[in-house]
């Protein structure tokens, strides 16, 4: 579903733009607001992250949004109904990301049923290896929603193949070592890597952390299905409002390329 | 990695992926010490030479005749290098951060101690050396920071979240994520991804191996009871190991803070505010919201001071074979004050938290009985924190005398 | 009192004719607890279940490389209970004040450290005690102070004279004067009126006795040099008396304080500025006019800051068998944060003299040869000056802001 | 020569009075003052301290008046310059007090000597027993010099006599435990104590510690030959000056005792 989503946009667009947003940062309105302007100026799908008190991979600029989300008293009931009310507003697939314990308490199973009651088409959970993930595997398996797994530089090439037997729709490619937010040197050592990825699985590839502007998506156009923007919008909100989202998102693809096709 | 380090249900290791590698070299590092007998050999050696291992059993006569009841032992932690049982545990990842080839190695630090301690291996070992540190605890545990700076040290104050323990454990795990290669993450209690539970458990059982032995030669027999306090629970699993297949009762003592009613305290398994979670990489009791938000802890002692505990002792509670109870902050300074006075002893607040306990059960129990409390550290490390609980003036008046100084 | 403890002319017991009998008793005492071999072993049982004895000898690799010349121990006497070597010293008197049947004891302090581990022998033992302390220390060493009355000792702080060490000894004697029937003065170093020189002597052997034994073991050979600092000179004596028959030369080393030309130091052997005299019941060097009125010392460590010396040092030094050396303030604090770096050790600003001086000669030696410095006691206790020696920011801030709390 | 001196006197006297100074307290002219008042009122001799940094056996008057004397600059040698300037003015016995390092330094040899010269008539040294004093014992003896000896309430009978043996002029009897200026109780453990004294020598007997007014001269007197006035006649310069001296003595003994003889 997600996947074959996926491989049809790609037919029309050279590269994918995925985006994330925290939910409840800086407000619900203002989430909402965002959405909006991504999906607007072409946004392909987006990452709904439900925030949680431990981070532990994020980098500061996610890590703080999901800190004062918290502060304001956001809850995981909150980010179901503002979830609820996108994917009736828009039409891209939708994600949820947020770390294990939010499913576990939950419950693993009644979130995937909730998730999709809500009509979201997967998730990408950063701290849960397969290994750990039984449970919420059957349970998204049992309301066909996408377990979205990562590679990283560090994955070997046997366990990328493993890993990709779990995942489904498409595979989250971290491009380097670190959290998200920082720099990224899309260099020759990364062609490797990609070349690993490409080799280990036939879902499509979403490559992340260190995406910030249009010499990135440039750069990883033909490399990657999707282009995963993350730290980059929330920096543009907290300095230039939500106004600047859908200018930036423009910006990022050659429309000259988009027109030609 | 195969196996996981699940312990009934807790603990595992719910890492990024970017960790998996590392996880699965430092499982294979420490497996491969664990199985070399010249390890444990060396780890010993270096104990006996850097730090005072083994450490003393001391009788505390005059406690024994205060409470009139089981004879009581004292397990000397605060008389290693650097003050507590952190040192065992540094020193001991420090040894396998060597036969990794690594170069670095970072830690977190709540009240400062195993900071300290990780500063001085890493000085020891010659390896560079970060330390991440709550901003709030930097402010409060200045002296370990000054001490950790001259050991060469960088310190991180953590401007993040709540600003204390927690945070710290975050970020370090987010240098982690960028250094592996070259850096191992020297975390400080039987907490975190697997296989941390289960090797800081290795290295802290020197306690309770030194300690069996020497309550044998001293009583002739096993105690009836033995004692410790448990922050992430690494002095109470080094301690406890020792007994774990003996008919010996373990009691765990966890930070009542201003009790378990006002919900400001750290009690994770003796009070019924905490839930099973996962959260920093394992599974356990936390303390936690229904959504599943860490909840802001409270204890006069900084160690204990944390919202998570080692998975291997949620198992052995849901098993009963370790009791756990919660001191308040007020007794626990009442225990304090009457070990220094009675016995010349001056147990870390954290310690002080299992002798509160003790000092409860001990009149119940015979004076055939034996016990043994675990004085995971010393308490000068404490003397704000002291010095504010007895609102002691002539330690303001230094205070604001030095301020003065300072500001002239 | 037939033998005087005379040592080539220094040393004898100047001592008021109220005390006479009292010291006539000590000595008794003292004489029939060295005779009993029961003694000795309860000495050693109660420092190795109360205190960690056996002290490691650490090797410092890293030291011996950066300096490249004799390989480098460390006597580590700072793994004492409660810190430093004076727990030898305080636990052997206490066990004679059990066996004279005495209550009360009193003692003076300079750093604090001899009061707090009296305090501490105190408590431990049951005894009464107060401890007198210039004002001028009370006011530096508050942390010390603070824990002294948390171990239920009362604090004076003298007022008479300079107000520091050499005040409080006289103090003490004032109130041993008045109290000698129910009351022991627990003297802190070998000096004094005899026996006191030869009995904290004896009770400090027990480290020399060891490092003996734990060199040999270790390097299969006698060190070429010990190191030890001299304050009243108990450490000192301590090491080197488990040398004093070998080919082994034996180095004290004195506070130099701002430079022996400055006349701000406190070194009595080692420079011109002293003179043999008889003061606070001994007859030894001290540093004085030529009136034989006591002069000011000065030393960035509060423990060798004292006019006087052991007379059994004094008599070492003109027989050649112990070489003097100072060192200065600023090479200590050198030595100091050298070897917090290198090895992770944080000696006492007393002990760094030692160290300073042995990196001097550590790289003039041959990689053959072996050193011990003996690291009487930690570094934590001296906070306060070596933070103001490094002029730490963050410390300043820290202070100026608990002040502000306190004035709140 | 000074015990002969006691002896005749206390064919006059029931009982004779010592008194002490700390040479250069409040200030040498001060002193003088003090010492003409003194002999003007009675006294029969006086111990002249000089002070010294570590008055180990004083207490608390005693000992701060040491400390200021020095404080001042005052030295060894304006001392003896001061004694030999009022054993020229008055005709009492003076002995110097001090501490056993004022001698050492200056020479005990050469110290004795100059007593000599100046006409002292002995010295107290409350920190050296007999056994340590042997090359003063020698010194004081070639210069005809009385060193006075101290009993206290802790000596042996035994101890006793040989204490009296080396000394010469009297005994300084310390009325109790403890250091000077603190209050002594006479009570009847005290009389025992004073039998044991006069058994053990024939010198005349000075008792001091805690002396301080009519009452306890009274008690003394038939026990004691001479009555030491330490640390009140200083508390009293300190209170009301030096003009207070006289009549302070003067109320000490009984008149009318001393008139009736
Ligand atoms: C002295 C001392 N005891 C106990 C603790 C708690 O840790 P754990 O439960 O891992 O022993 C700490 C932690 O800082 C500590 O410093
Ligand atoms: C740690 C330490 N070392 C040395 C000394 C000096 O004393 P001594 O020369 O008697 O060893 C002191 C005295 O306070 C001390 O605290």
């Amino acid at each position: 579903m997600l996947e074959s989503y996926i491989k049809n946009k790609r037919r029309e667009k050279e590269i994918l733009l995925m985006t994330h947003i925290v939910l409840g940062y800086p407000s619900f309105d203002d989430c909402f607001q965002i959405v909006r302007e991504m999906v607007d100026a072409g946004v392909d799908l987006m990452e709904l992250q439900i925030p949680f008190s431990e981070p532990i991979a994020d980098g500061p600029v996610i890590l703080s949004a999901n800190q004062k989300a918290l502060a304001n008293g956001v809850t995981v009931q909150q980010c179901i109904d503002f979830s609820k009310q996108v994917v009736r507003s828009f039409d891209i697939p939708f994600l949820f990301m947020t770390y294990y314990n939010i499913l576990f308490q939950y419950g693993v199973k009644d979130f995937s049923s909730m998730m999709s009651d809500a009509g979201m088409y997967g998730a990408i959970v950063p701290d849960l290896p397969p290994e750990e993930g039984e449970e919420y595997l059957q349970a998204m398996k049992s309301c066909h929603l996408s377990p979205i797994f990562i590679f990283t530089p560090t994955t070997p090439d046997e366990r990328m193949k493993k890993i990709a037997s779990c995942g489904e729709g498409f595979i989250y490619c971290v491009a380097r070592k670190g959290v998200t937010g920082s720099q990224t040197d899309f260099t020759s050592e990364f062609h490797g890597y990609l070349e690993r990825c490409r080799k280990a699985t036939t879902l499509p590839l979403a490559l992340g952390f260190g995406v910030k502007d249009k010499e990135d998506i440039d750069f990883l156009t033909g490399k990657a299905d999707i282009a995963v923007i993350g730290s980059q919008t929330i920096r543009l909100v907290d300095q230039k409002g939500v106004g600047a989202v859908g200018e930036f998102i423009r910006g990022l693809r050659s429309q000259i390329k988009g027109a030609e096709k | 990695m195969d196996h996981r380090g699940y312990y009934d249900g807790f603990g595992g290791a719910f890492i990024p992926e970017i960790l998996v590698s590392t996880f699965d070299e430092l499982s294979a590092a420490f497996q491969k010490a664990k199985r070399d007998p010249d390890f444990w050999q060396e780890y010993k050696e270096i104990m006996s030479t850097y730090s005072c291992r083994p450490t003393p059993l001391t009788f505390a006569g005059n406690l024994t005749r205060h409470f009139g009841g089981a004879r009581i032992y004292i397990k000397r932690e605060d008389l290693n290098h650097t003050g507590a049982h952190k040192a065992n545990n540094v020193i001991g990842q420090g040894l396998l951060v060597q036969r990794m080839g690594k170069k670095r190695v970072i830690a977190e630090t709540g009240a400062g101690q195993h900071g300290v301690a990780t500063a001085t291996m890493a000085a020891r070992f010659g390896f560079e050396c970060t330390i991440y540190m709550g901003e709030v605890d930097v402010r409060r545990q200045r002296p370990n920071v000054f001490w950790m700076e001259r050991l060469g040290a960088k310190v991180v104050a953590v401007k993040d979240g709540t600003r204390i323990l927690k945070d710290a454990i975050n970020e370090a795990f987010r240098d982690w994520v960028t250094h592996m290669d070259t850096t191992h993450y020297v975390l400080g209690t039987a907490c975190g991804p697997h296989p941390f539970p289960e090797m800081v458990t290795y290295f802290q059982s020197i306690i309770g191996q030194e300690a069996r032995k020497q309550i044998i030669s001293r009583e002739g027999k096993l105690p009836a009871r033995v004692y410790a306090c448990v922050g992430g629970g690494s002095n109470a699993m080094g301690i406890f190991s020792g007994f774990m297949d003996d008919p010996v009762e373990l009691v765990g003592v966890e930070a009542g803070g201003e009790g378990l009613d006002s919900g400001r305290h750290a009690s994770r398994l003796s009070s019924d505010d905490a839930s099973i979670g996962i959260a920093q990489g394992y599974k356990t009791y936390f303390l936690q919201d229904s959504d599943g938000q860490m909840k802001e802890t409270h204890s006069i002692a900084a160690g204990l001071d944390y919202v998570g505990v080692s998975p291997i002792l949620s198992h052995l509670k849901e098993t009963g074979r370790v009791r756990f109870e919660a001191a308040t902050d007020r007794k626990v300074v009442e225990a304090l004050s009457l070990t220094i006075q009675k016995e010349g002893l001056i147990p870390a607040l954290e310690s002080s938290h299992a002798f509160a306990q003790a000092f409860v059960e001990a009149p119940t129990l015979s004076k055939q009985d034996c016990i043994i409390i675990n004085q995971s550290g010393r308490g000068d490390k404490d003397i704000f924190t002291v010095a504010d609980a007895f609102s002691d003036p002539g330690w303001k008046e230094f205070i604001m005398q030095k301020a003065e100084e300072y500001n002239a």
